[in-house]
């Protein structure tokens, strides 16, 4: 489904790959650093013994023992507020936050120290950290298990966001973050951790922050996503293209730094631009992408650019989930829109 | 001027009802037979609703679902020793209780399931809704707990919470304004020594939960959390000093989360079989029904009698949960604020034209 | 400066009016409805004997006392919180966040409950609060004391989000989100609260929630803005109106919900737009507004709608304050930009 | 089965040197009269310090300054306890402190006169940067304590925060975490009675800040905050645990803010006089010089030197203050990232533009 155009890796020679899911490739990007940079070590509720209420960190406890993936007490302005500390003084913490609903109390220390240390010590201390979560809804959990914050992380400066929609993009763009000298916010869309395998390089390797990928190229629209969106606007794209419609999936995979160039090309190309989201529509990153092709293309848009997002509401309890999320269909009567304007 | 003691921090620890049924007469409360048997009762419903709920769950029937098992004590405890005008404000591992506080079984049942109509209480139930980040509860009874102070209601904020809730910052705050403006407040902790995978001891270096009470100058205390006389005991005596402007209290209730984390989790990843078998030679419903027996105020005809109501009484829930009528897709929008703002209303124009009203 | 076409009074005589400060004006709203409910408590640090670090509170603890005006521990966790258990019972409770710097730690209670409560319950509870804060640049503090987190709070939705610019606003605005049954997160803008005098009413009126001002009527551009940026957008309308464009200068007043009719109207005139806001540029409410006017007016606009806002930069200490905040010069050049696009 | 002790701990306070000047020789730490000297000239250093940067500040030479004055023989002697390896973690009145532990002084004003390179300090300075958000600066300090544990660094974390902190529940878990991993931690609570305008029974119903200790099992201790032996016997004793794998300790330190709370602050608002004379009765700076005067190690002409020699340090560090070169306009965008993603290139761009670089 994507092409690897936009990936690159560590050695030149072609690496032996295996089949993984999205929370396999993560779970081996972790292993991976570990067994590199012994600074690096993993930490958050049920990492250990349990190995992450998604398995995300299974096995790892096994290898590295207690000291190095640590469960911590139940407190998430703990979990990060730590981080910076031992980030700052040589360590490599990659944290986990149960999910992104849960993350409004760690914020504090997220945009308040951890986006800030660096700036605030003219790059005297710098933390090399990574936060990771799962975001996204399709589970049909209880209620703040489904949220999508990338938002509130993009206008307040200092923190990269990265998402990753493939289990490939998974592993090299985690093992980029945890490699980077800054914090990165690395978003796991829960609902495809374990939807589908894809054939991933057995050692390390880094997908570049900072880079969108073509997913799929196409003349008529370009759908511009992130996350477990990107498969959704593969599945619409696919609709359309059996009504002719000849459709651009872009997968943003970095959300800060957002690599306008890919987008806006991409765009000034078709002239018709869709974004999906998960996040309630308004002020959601939609706006933030909207906002800048309109600034920069203007002439060039054939129809406004649409959002297909969340509404602004609550993240519905589970009965409720389909009403909500964007769907192909959603997808797939925007872009008819945009083609009729 | 030696090293000089400026504080002394004792904490005490309560039980009346031993494993084997036996209790200390000195410390009984005063209940009389016929409320004993009413809370057993009540207790047998709690696991009968529990029990339902996981075979609903795996039959796809409810959604993720945290079992009570074991923590039937604590909850009925609780409750029997709340007032008419008390208001509860329940984690989310407190169905028990909040049945007993009004909350009917099939709202429960409907909240787990997925549907937000489950916390739509009736009028004049003092519950709060299921408070799903762990922690920011304590909060709010410290809130409700001002504002009955201030209004002069000879009411109390009663605040349940998990040991693992106990770390959060949210905790903490809490107790130390409810310190500070002496409110109408009693904050239980269900102790049932696990958070998920994280068990006490790693959870905090305290040797105690309820020591914690001394880091804000207000009354702690432990209770035996499946001695249900000893809950009933502590929390009465609180909820008296609370109600009569004598502030807050912490109690620790130590108990067991015999189940597992909630459906969703398996247990036998992080804890051996042995531990929980333990806990189960000290289940607080048996322990009462061994009370009730030796006391001659039950037998097995009145048992079965009472697990048959107990069954019946969960199948209705089942049935009104089953009967619910399906949510309206406008739904989703109505509850946001008092009245719908435009773009609301232009969205739900979208879901309806989509789906249907 | 304003015109009073979009104040709406209680009564309909006209009151006697004093000059007052927006920070007079504020405390003023607090002291009238206090005095009308006696469920309207107010509470934060130093709201009490000290008056408020910005003399918002001034007075009312010898007014109203103690059990009224409840100084609080240091604990922004807990202010919200508490005002959530309260709102739920029966009282109204006006909290104060010291400065918007300071609001990360309530971020949990007021996302995750203040504005989800009504709707999780189905509307069984609903919570009457408002939460003031402080915000903004341009008065030479230490860090943490300039920010403008509007954009956090407006993907976000459940909570609403007013603005005042001017003590007629202040006030009138103010008691209407006192007498709001939703929660409203009530944001002062710190730089202008004793920088002027207006007339205003002495008795309690309010001015509703939810639409914008036109503040001054233009032909050749819409500027778009709230807070103390709309003094900074009156006078680059002034000094454009010496090179003979014509500008219109609108004053939100609420972004949540936002009068987008008010806001298009004036767009679809005007055909060009300048959104001003001092929160960092990306993912700023004014991709927002940005998005809206192209989704909705794509061919009405003449040109691009441009942004002036702060750089997606850490709000600089005081000595470089001026190197981020927008200025006259910089809303005009944006002006300039769009005409000659 | 009565109630229980399950938990029976003590709260104590140290005092070693009293208002007059007169030790308990006993408990006297093993300092020599070269070595008290030098406290004694780093605290008199400390107040010049304070008191230069208030008249900057009345001649709009110097931001907003939290002043020290009152608090110095904490953070001497604190300092003093300090081994080379050791982290400093501040909260925002820890010029002192800051000082001692290698921050240039030009540079301690460059930060308070609102230039971040003041928080630029030079290499090898394990010093953490001022921390504006109250009480975030507790969980970095477990933080680095838990990362010198693991790395097996023989060296220690030392954070300090004011009373009011302790309110934040980031305190609460920074404490409790420190507990559950043993970090090689040492907690510093400079109780000065205030925090703004709220005294400390405003802030907690807890009798000492100590015994919050109690909540985290981690052993606690209170000093006169004033008595500058005191303080570095009880941080001495802390780091000496720390160090050896012995785990974190919570140190409550009595002292008060003579000062307003900042320069912004009108402290007779909220007040009384009296309070303040009662306090500096107490002055801790007095106090050390009483007693190495009694001791006929300080006679008038030292004093007189040393006040001097003070006001030239002082003279020095604003002389380099004035010193430094304006900041380029980029340096807002240049340490953001490691580096400079297009966007920001872009907005440093229109900067430059407009301003010149
Ligand atoms: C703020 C927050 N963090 C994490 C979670 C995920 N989570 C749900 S329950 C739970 C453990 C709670 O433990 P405890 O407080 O002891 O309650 P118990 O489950 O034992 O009843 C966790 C980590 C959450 N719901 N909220
Ligand atoms: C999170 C947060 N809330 C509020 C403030 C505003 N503020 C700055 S200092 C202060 C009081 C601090 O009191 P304390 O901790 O006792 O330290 P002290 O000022 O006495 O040194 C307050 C409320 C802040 N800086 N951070
Ligand atoms: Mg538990
Ligand atoms: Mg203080």
């Amino acid at each position: 489904m994507s092409t690897a155009r936009n990936r690159v890796a560590d050695a030149d020679d072609p690496q032996p790959t295996e089949k993984l899911t999205i929370a396999q490739a993560v779970r081996d990007a972790m292993a991976d650093e570990m067994d590199r940079d012994p600074s690096v070590v993993v930490l958050g509720e049920d990492v250990g013994v349990d190995g992450g209420v998604f398995r995300a960190t299974d096995g790892l406890i096994e290898r590295f023992g207690s000291e190095r993936v640590i469960d911590t007490p139940l407190a998430e302005s703990a979990i990060i507020g730590m981080s910076v500390g031992m980030a700052a003084t040589g360590m490599r913490p990659v944290a986990e936050i149960q999910f992104m609903g849960f993350v409004y109390p760690a914020v504090n220390q997220l945009l308040g120290h951890a986006s800030r240390m660096r700036n605030r010590t003219r790059g005297r201390m710098t933390l090399p950290m990574v936060i990771r979560m799962p975001f996204g809804g399709g589970i049909h959990p209880p209620e703040h298990h489904s949220e999508s914050y990338e938002s509130m992380f993009l206008n307040s400066p200092g923190i990269k966001v990265v998402v990753p929609s493939n289990p490939y993009d998974a592993k090299g763009l985690l093992t980029a973050a945890i490699r980077d000298e800054d914090p990165v916010l690395f978003m796991e869309p829960k609902r495809i951790y374990r939807a589908f395998r894809a054939e991933v390089p057995t050692g390390p390797y880094t997908v570049p922050i900072g880079k969108a990928s073509v997913d799929h190229e196409g003349d008529d629209v370009t759908l511009i996503s992130w996350g477990a969106m990107v498969r959704v606007c593969h599945d619409a794209a696919e609709l359309m293209a059996r009504e002719d419609v000849s459709v651009e999936v872009l997968d943003l995979r970095t959300l800060n730094p957002l690599d306008r160039e890919t987008m806006l090309a991409s765009v000034e190309k078709t002239g018709r631009a869709v974004v999906v989201h998960e996040a309630p529509r308004s002020n959601g990153f939609g706006g933030e992408i909207a906002a800048l092709i309109g600034e920069h293309l203007l002439l060039q848009l054939e129809a406004p650019v649409l959002r297909v997002a969340g509404f602004d509401v609550i993240f519905p309890a589970a009965k409720n989930e389909h009403l909500y999320l964007p769907n192909r269909d959603r997808i797939a009567a925007a872009i008819r829109k945009t083609l009729n304007f | 001027m030696p090293r000089t003691q400026i504080y002394n921090a004792v904490t005490e620890r309560l039980e009346i009802l031993d494993p084997a049924g036996i209790v200390d007469e000195e410390l009984m409360p005063d209940l009389d037979g016929d409320r004993i048997r009413g809370i057993y009762s009540d207790m047998v419903r709690m696991r009968a609703m529990d029990e339902k709920a996981l075979k609903l769950q795996r039959q796809g029937r409810m959604g993720t679902w945290p079992p009570i098992k074991g923590q039937e004590a604590i909850q009925a405890g609780v409750a029997h020793a709340m007032e008419d005008g008390d208001w509860l404000l329940p984690a989310f591992r407190e169905h028990g209780i909040m049945l007993l506080r009004g909350v009917p079984g099939h709202l429960i049942y409907a909240y787990w399931a997925g549907d937000e109509r489950g916390s739509s209480f009736p009028e004049g139930v003092r519950v709060f809704p299921v408070a799903v980040p762990v922690g920011s509860q304590w909060q709010h009874g410290t809130g409700v707990g001002l504002s009955l102070k201030l209004r002069g209601e000879k009411a109390v904020a009663v605040t349940l919470g998990g040991d693992g809730s106990t770390s959060e910052g949210d905790f903490h705050e809490a107790m130390n304004c409810a310190g500070v403006f002496q409110s109408n407040s009693v904050f239980v902790i269900q102790n049932n020594q696990w958070a998920i995978s994280i068990p006490l001891h790693q959870q905090t270096a305290a040797k105690t939960l309820a020591q914690k009470a001394h880091a804000y100058g207000i009354p702690g205390i432990q209770v035996d959390g499946n001695d249900i006389f000893a809950v009933y005991s502590v929390t009465r005596e609180a909820l008296d000093r609370a109600r009569n402007g004598g502030g807050p209290t912490l109690i620790e209730a130590v108990t067991y989360r015999l189940g597992d984390h909630t459906t969703a989790d398996d247990a036998s990843r992080y804890r051996e079989d042995k531990e929980v078998t333990e806990w189960e030679g000290r289940d607080p419903i048996l322990r009462l029904r061994r009370f009730l027996e030796a006391r001659g105020l039950w037998d097995e005809e009145q048992e079965q009698e009472q697990q048959a109501a107990a069954q019946a009484w969960v199948d209705e829930q089942v049935a009104a949960l089953e009967a619910m009528p399906p949510q309206d897709p406008s739904d989703i929008f109505s509850h946001m604020y008092a009245d719908l703002p435009p773009h609301l209303a232009e969205q739900m124009a979208e879901v309806i034209e989509e789906v249907g009203s």
